[in-house]
């Protein structure tokens, strides 16, 4: 047993199990696909580093057995970009929820983008605050219903990977927790690529946006996901009118642009030489 | 810990009844109806109609899943290194 | 602090224990007394432990934390595990049969119904187990006029929910009526 | 105002609709732990009462956007927890020395940094004093009961807009949570007066004089509001006599409101050998053992309660330590008011700090046991 | 005297004048054109309310005959967004400096851009923080120096209209404190649009920058800026290669989606209906 | 360290250059006056040295950032001043919490809010201990010359890393931007010494038997590090005891390693009638006083010089109350240290706070007239 | 306030001294070369060249300089309201 | 404090009176004398009113602010009306008569040289008028050894501008000792 457990859940902290999350959470599946992302990127797992905000979703770092780094809400990007620029060698996964990372995390996010710095941004968005109980966050749709928009919110939301690309960012990409083998694929892709890469997962709340939105259990909002998902390329053969309500998923773009923390390095290693 | 461990006709797959907490979604996922809810709310699976796809596995929040075989050709090499999984 | 009766409601998030203390709290103070109500959580939303506490009294009520409980529902084996040690003797337990499968050690009066089990069973919702424990304490206490108590209910549930609350409620009345244990397998030690 | 008949009540609840009652129309927040309902309790209510609620991107933004909206005229609120009210610091700073009403909730959590969210503690205290940069006058209140959460909360409201003055309530936890049978008055629709043209043609928003109410922007007085100092119509300046002029403004109009602003209640012995000092929920604590000690068993023993925990009552305490052989200061943190309590004691009394800072309250066997020492 | 004074400067603090800004600084060209284009919106002077940030080119407000809101760095719009909720009828004009604006201020750009609040936002972009003596900024082209980037900075710079836009931005115009007409006309559009509008303005900071980057005087760095500029019309007939190092003015953007101050006080009325 | 010849350098450059000395190879900051000039010799100095200059989108960033390459393994320095030092304030307590060690300086101007930006004052005294929420330990260094702040820089970063614990230190705006003759030694080319795999397996990031170095992330140990309330390994614990014992650890560190934190200098008489208690630029005008009433004139006169503010030298300053009559206390605020120094005199000496806060310096002869006072 | 009131083909040409801080843009700018600095550094105009064609106006970073024909008839309106114009 | 030198230079920002301060800071410093220099600044960049202090002993140096200055520089009219009644008998007052003119009341001893007129004629450049101040300053005074000095002025120029800064320097000797005023039309009025 001791064998089969080391072997299958290395990268799990098995001690920290069960986790907090909800029965049905997303944050689980999304984590699972994270791992196994790392696992086929070969990194060595003393390189890995796990950085996180504040949230349900950025509890994951907890259960992930490599340097895990549980920062302030909003501000994971910052200790990370504080991080890489120290030891470029090290491959850094900041996991945010939606409101860590465009709420109150939104200007580090988008000065990320602008430096290109080589960290892996893994957004959970479940279109709610989680932890503190289903507030509407910039990722919630409008009309939606949560604690502080109890007759559904006015707000407009973001689009993550737009507004990454207007502050430009090199890579994105979007995943379905409702697709967890294509969200992998999507986090590998982002891993590898030079640059600063967002990853979003579209992830259920049950419990704090569910519920009050009458979306049903864990199983009906995945199989909605799906449902209403198409990727990017069967949509690049797809009537306009038909996408209206659909949500995008692969590789929404990708080119190349100077990394930052390489680009530093050279530049003094330049002025050394 | 308690685990049950079962066997597929590809592989093991390891049920973490202390991490399941009965969500339901692998059982709604498995394309060949092969889990279902015991009695105390924890999933369990039909052995036979199991193909060991995996997707109950990935779907899992709760990391409850684990198909043995496909992990082990995976993790086939030797890491070393301190480890303190807690 | 004679007039003090303290409550305490424990079990797993989810259980929907905050809002059985807030309904007794509530239909304390329609029966005219002071009351204090109050929980802990962790940072589960979902799963992890929860406990509220109500305190009744007719003077003014200061401290308002639960110390020495007269009552003490436990809805899971954790939660009975974690406070059956910390209660005093002559405290009234409790306890959810459908999880919680024991020890009774004989130096405390443990009451054991199947309360989810019947709520499910008979009503058909496990949801209202809740209400169904509540049912059972004010069965065994006393503590709220009954009639208040089903008004308090009725006025907190859930839109469209007021009358199956209020059956679960009365559900509990007839289960501690039964007398308690009776139809589990497990045995109940009520120590003199 | 009618009283309705009692009610079961969250201090979170309460302090929504304290703030209602005082004629809040403007919320502005972001959520935190444990202080989400008085937000939640706000977007319910403000918007039919013609008010407006809004969910900022942060904490900065919800403290610039409630001194906007109170530049505009609105009585305005916003609340949070420790995280969020480090970084409300410098725009409180701002509210400050641009003498714009508005009052900030900070229900306390168990701190520092992420700390744990749920466990109460009163550690905020002095940061509550201190928390932005450069001198500064505060005010800050501490209820110890869902009831007080009402009243005080449209104490401050009204005192922050007498004074054109932030005004802090530092709500522990237990009280924010914690639900109690209230008698409150029915949330009386008060309509906030819009300012009008009528103001005299000499006003200047800061007056040499002393206060003058605030006059919303749109009424064609072109002033201009800064955090730099500045002149009385609120134009930079960088003069030395002027800016500390500037500064003692901010200060005087505090001290010279001190009676309407320092709320305390003192109840036991009238001739006391042990008191004890404390705020916030432990006064609950402290009322338990002093009623059993001074009522039931007449010992010399009673409690100073401060509703007002800044500016600190420094009379208050100076009078009690010539009184008393004892000061006992509980207080759910390290020792944070007892600081104070000790400079104002100046040695004419033993200062004893009983701190607790595991995330539970401090209970009365705890008070008791170090009363029963100093008694015996 | 005293007649040509009130009819000329009637909008300018006068008695506030000389300004404190440095001889040949891009700040007062586009001060004025602001003030002939509030002149031109026919808004009455009461209800016009100027907010800004901190920086050289905030201190405008100082100078600015309409009530006037000086407020911390990088929070302007945060500020405006709560004045503009509860008094939606007041006409806001929120200055900002390129680093007020984009690097500490950048989080509450994206979200007064998300939401759509009807709020007029004039960047001054000197490409530098002016204030501070000369440190690059977001908004500093790479390569250029500073006195943080001694040997030219390494960062790549927003594109604030395109970062606008990935926000959410319905209104977006570039001007040059070089062509002060057009500039002045595009605050005008600006002001006239329902929803947030922002409007950069290049403007030479000689000192703070163009001292250090050897970009000559006030006139050189006015002429070089009017040089290497092309009007989004012009741009439209001309070859992608020519464009190249070209700043594009005019209207880049401007479209309708539902204004936030608006859709709250139609949501809370139709609630209380 | 060998010495060079004598050098013109200003406060600011010798705060970057005690930095570089210490082996700081990494600044993340956001410029602000009266601070930029650190900034600006660090984007000179540190791309030369193999260090990061990283100019952050604002002050929350800078101090998220140099908390991120502490663990990271370096040597970490920002700066900034009352506005930025109020944005800090939340990951300030991060840092505190899970014990990075790293260096702010806040070069102080006159505030609240944006003030005077150039003009000097020390009105951040207490708001360097209290100014982020929670109850947190803190070590505060405020220098009175350019060659005090090379060296506390230097001591500061070698107490953060041996505590694990952020060192703030207090500038004065006259200080940092104050060019004077110094000696200084060569900027040795400290190298950074990278942790290694070689710590010992049962190596506990919090370990509960007392401080362990901080081994960087990379080097195979998979712990955890958060500002929630953790457990020796760095996990999530609510568990009151273990919180308890969490917070504990974190004051004890400083408690039991005070005589290295803690320093005052004493001038003047042996048996002083009057004492002068002052600390940063302040000092500078007291000696002045001091050395010629002293020196001079033979008064039993003495001035206790604190380098370090926090932790409070109450020992220092209780021995010193129960000397002397008379205590003046010089600040350039309306009073912050003299607080605690009312506190540990417990009644013993008259205290005398002595204040100016109109932007301007303390005069020697404004603190020598106070001085006379007591003596005639 | 000193203030030279010029005379020019199409209205008059404001040039506050106290103002001009001798940038030289208005200078450049102007189409026709009617302005130069005199020895002060203080800008002032060669009456005959100017055609008042408002350029220099809008060019000066310093409001030193002001058209009044052309404001004259934008201001036509006859505003009221306290005025603090400090 | 008998050794104690304390020099104001005063004027407009961007005149390089900061630089010109810290020259001779440096210069003292080389001369072997312990010194401070300080500077104090409005928030304008260019154009607000700019003034540095260097302070020079043999002994220690403890308040660092200048309060008697014996000598004062004013570049500029501003800084003559504000700090010409501030300054005590004794001192020096060197202005520029490019930029000030007056009035010169009789109680101070008010010596007035076209510093910046000079450096553009002289010299083509008006940015080295703060170097033809020191050397004003230098003559009038001797507070340092002047080879040192020029020395300093060398090193501290901007690259390639050493030379020319030096000339400055010694053009400022030549003005001083060609007597005060004697090139400019305005009477100078030194008091006895
Ligand atoms: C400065 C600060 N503000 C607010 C909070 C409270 N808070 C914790 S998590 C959270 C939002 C969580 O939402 P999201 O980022 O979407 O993560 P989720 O829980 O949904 O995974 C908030 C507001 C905090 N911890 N710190
Ligand atoms: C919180 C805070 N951080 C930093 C500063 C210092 N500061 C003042 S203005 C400014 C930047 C100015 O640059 P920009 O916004 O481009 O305006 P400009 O001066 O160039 O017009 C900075 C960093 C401050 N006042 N407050
Ligand atoms: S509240 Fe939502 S996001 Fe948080 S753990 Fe529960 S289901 Fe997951
Ligand atoms: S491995 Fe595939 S077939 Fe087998 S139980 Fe899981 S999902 Fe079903
Ligand atoms: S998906 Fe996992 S947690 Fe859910 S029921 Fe299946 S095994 Fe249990
Ligand atoms: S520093 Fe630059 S932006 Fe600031 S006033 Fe001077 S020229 Fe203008
Ligand atoms: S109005 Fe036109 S022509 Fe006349 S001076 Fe000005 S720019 Fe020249
Ligand atoms: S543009 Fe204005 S400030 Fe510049 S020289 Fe002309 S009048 Fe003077
Ligand atoms: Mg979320
Ligand atoms: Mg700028």
């Amino acid at each position: 047993m001791a064998l089969i457990e080391h072997l299958t859940q290395e990268y799990l902290r098995t001690k920290k199990l069960p986790h907090i999350w909800c029965p049905g959470c997303g944050n689980g599946i999304v984590t699972a696909a994270l791992i196994r992302a790392i696992e086929r990127t070969g990194y060595d797992q003393r390189d890995v580093v796990i950085v996180s905000g504040i949230g349900c979703s950025s509890r994951a770092a907890g259960y992930l057995n490599f340097n895990t780094l549980h920062t302030t809400h909003g501000r994971a990007l910052a200790f990370a970009t504080g991080l890489k620029m120290a030891r470029p060698e090290l491959k850094l996964f900041v996991i945010m929820g939606d409101g860590d990372c465009s709420a109150i995390g939104g200007n580090h996010f988008i000065h990320a983008a602008r430096r290109n710095i080589d960290l892996n941004a893994v957004i959970i968005n479940n279109h709610i605050y989680g932890m503190t109980g289903g507030q509407h966050s910039p990722l919630t749709p409008t009309g939606m219903k949560a604690t502080t928009a109890p007759r559904g919110t006015l707000e407009r939301p973001f689009d993550l990977l737009v507004l990454a690309r207007g502050a430009g960012a090199t890579f994105a990409a979007r995943g379905i927790a409702a697709q967890p083998r294509q969200l992998e694929q999507l986090i590998v892709r982002g891993a590898t690529h030079k640059g600063f890469s967002v990853v979003e997962a579209l992830s259920p709340c049950p419990i704090a946006y569910g519920r009050r939105n009458k979306l049903g259990g864990a199983v009906e909002m995945l199989r909605s996901m799906k449902d209403s998902s198409i990727s990017v390329e069967r949509a690049a053969e797809t009537e306009d009118a038909e996408l209206k309500d659909k949500t995008i998923t692969g590789v929404i773009y990708s080119f190349d642009a100077p990394e930052y923390a390489e680009e530093y390095y050279r530049s003094i290693s330049d002025n050394k030489g | 810990m308690a685990q049950a461990k079962e066997n597929g006709p590809d592989g093991d797959l390891i049920n973490n009844r202390n991490w399941c907490k009965g969500c339901g979604i692998c059982i709604a996922f498995c394309p060949r109806e092969a889990l279902f809810m015991d009695e105390y709310g924890k999933v369990v699976k039909e052995q036979e109609k199991c193909t060991a796809c995996g997707i109950c596995e990935t779907f899992c929040p709760d990391f409850a899943i684990v198909l043995v075989k496909r992990r082990l050709s995976i993790n086939a090499g030797n890491k070393t290194g301190p480890d303190a999984r807690q | 602090m004679e007039n003090r009766q303290e409550i305490l409601l424990t079990g797993a998030g989810g259980q929907g224990l905050i809002l059985a203390s807030i309904v007794l709290a509530e239909a304390a103070v329609n029966d005219n007394k002071n009351v204090v109500q109050t929980q802990s959580y962790g940072p589960e939303a979902r799963g992890g432990a929860s406990m509220a506490g109500v305190i009744i009294d007719i003077d003014t009520i200061e401290y308002p934390e639960v110390t020495r409980p007269a009552v003490l529902l436990c809805m899971n084996q954790a939660s009975f595990n974690k406070y059956l040690p910390k209660i005093e003797p002559g405290c009234t337990v409790i306890v959810d049969s459908t999880f919680v499968s024991g020890p009774f050690h004989k130096d405390y009066k443990v009451q054991s119904f199947p309360i989810t089990r019947m709520a499910k069973e008979k009503l058909g919702r496990d949801v209202v187990a809740n209400m169904l424990a509540l049912g059972v304490i004010n069965a065994a206490t006393g503590i709220v006029n009954r009639d208040i108590f089903r008004e308090s209910i009725f006025k907190l549930a859930p839109r469209g929910s007021g009358e199956l609350n209020q059956q679960a409620f009365d559900l509990g009345y007839h289960l501690y009526e039964e007398g308690p244990g009776q139809d589990v397998g497990i045995s109940v030690q009520t120590p003199q | 105002m009618p009283e309705t008949k009692p009610v079961l009540m969250q201090g979170n609840e309460a302090c929504a609709l304290g703030a209602i009652s005082a004629g809040v129309r403007f919320y502005a927040g972001y959520p935190i732990t444990p202080s989400t309902e008085i937000a939640e309790h706000m977007a319910e209510k403000l918007p039919d009462l013609g008010g407006v609620f809004i969910q900022m991107e942060d904490e900065i933004a919800s403290m610039a956007a409630i001194i906007g909206a109170s530049i505009g005229g609105m009585r305005t609120l916003t609340a949070t927890s420790g995280p969020g009210f480090s970084l409300k610091q410098e725009n409180i700073g701002y509210a400050i020395m641009a003498e714009i009403p508005c009052v900030v909730v900070n229900v306390q959590r168990m701190g520092p940094s992420t700390g744990v969210p749920t466990a109460p503690a009163q550690g905020d205290v002095m940061q509550a004093r201190w928390g932005t940069h450069g001198d500064h006058p505060i005010i800050v209140f501490s209820p110890a009961s869902v009831y007080e959460t009402y009243y005080l909360t449209i104490a401050a409201v009204n005192l922050s807009q007498k004074l054109r003055q932030p005004v802090i309530i530092l709500l522990d936890e237990v009280i924010g949570h914690m639900r109690e049978k209230v008698l409150i008055p029915e949330a009386g629709k008060l309509l906030v007066e819009k300012a009008s043209d009528l103001v005299p043609s000499d006003w200047k928003p800061y007056d040499e004089k002393g206060l003058t109410p605030l006059v919303p922007f749109g009424f064609g007085h072109y002033y201009h509001v800064t955090g730099l100092f500045h002149d009385q119509y609120g134009f930079p300046t960088g003069d030395p006599p002027q800016v500390e002029r500037a500064l003692d403004r901010l200060h005087h109009k505090l001290e010279k409101n001190r009676d309407e602003i320092i709320l305390t209640n003192y109840i036991g012995h009238k001739e006391p050998r042990v008191a004890i000092v404390t705020y916030g929920c432990t006064v609950r604590s402290a009322r338990a053992v002093v009623t059993k000690a001074y009522w039931q068993n007449r010992l010399p023993v009673g409690l100073l309660s401060l509703q007002t925990i800044w500016p600190f009552p420094a009379r208050e305490i100076e009078a009690l330590a010539k009184q008393v052989d004892v000061i006992i200061v509980p207080e759910m943190n390290m020792g944070q008011i007892v600081g104070e309590v000790e400079r104002y004691a100046r040695g004419q009394a033993e200062v004893i700090p009983l701190n607790r800072y595991d995330g539970e309250m401090i209970n009365p066997d705890q008070i008791y046991e170090q009363m029963g020492r100093w008694l015996s």
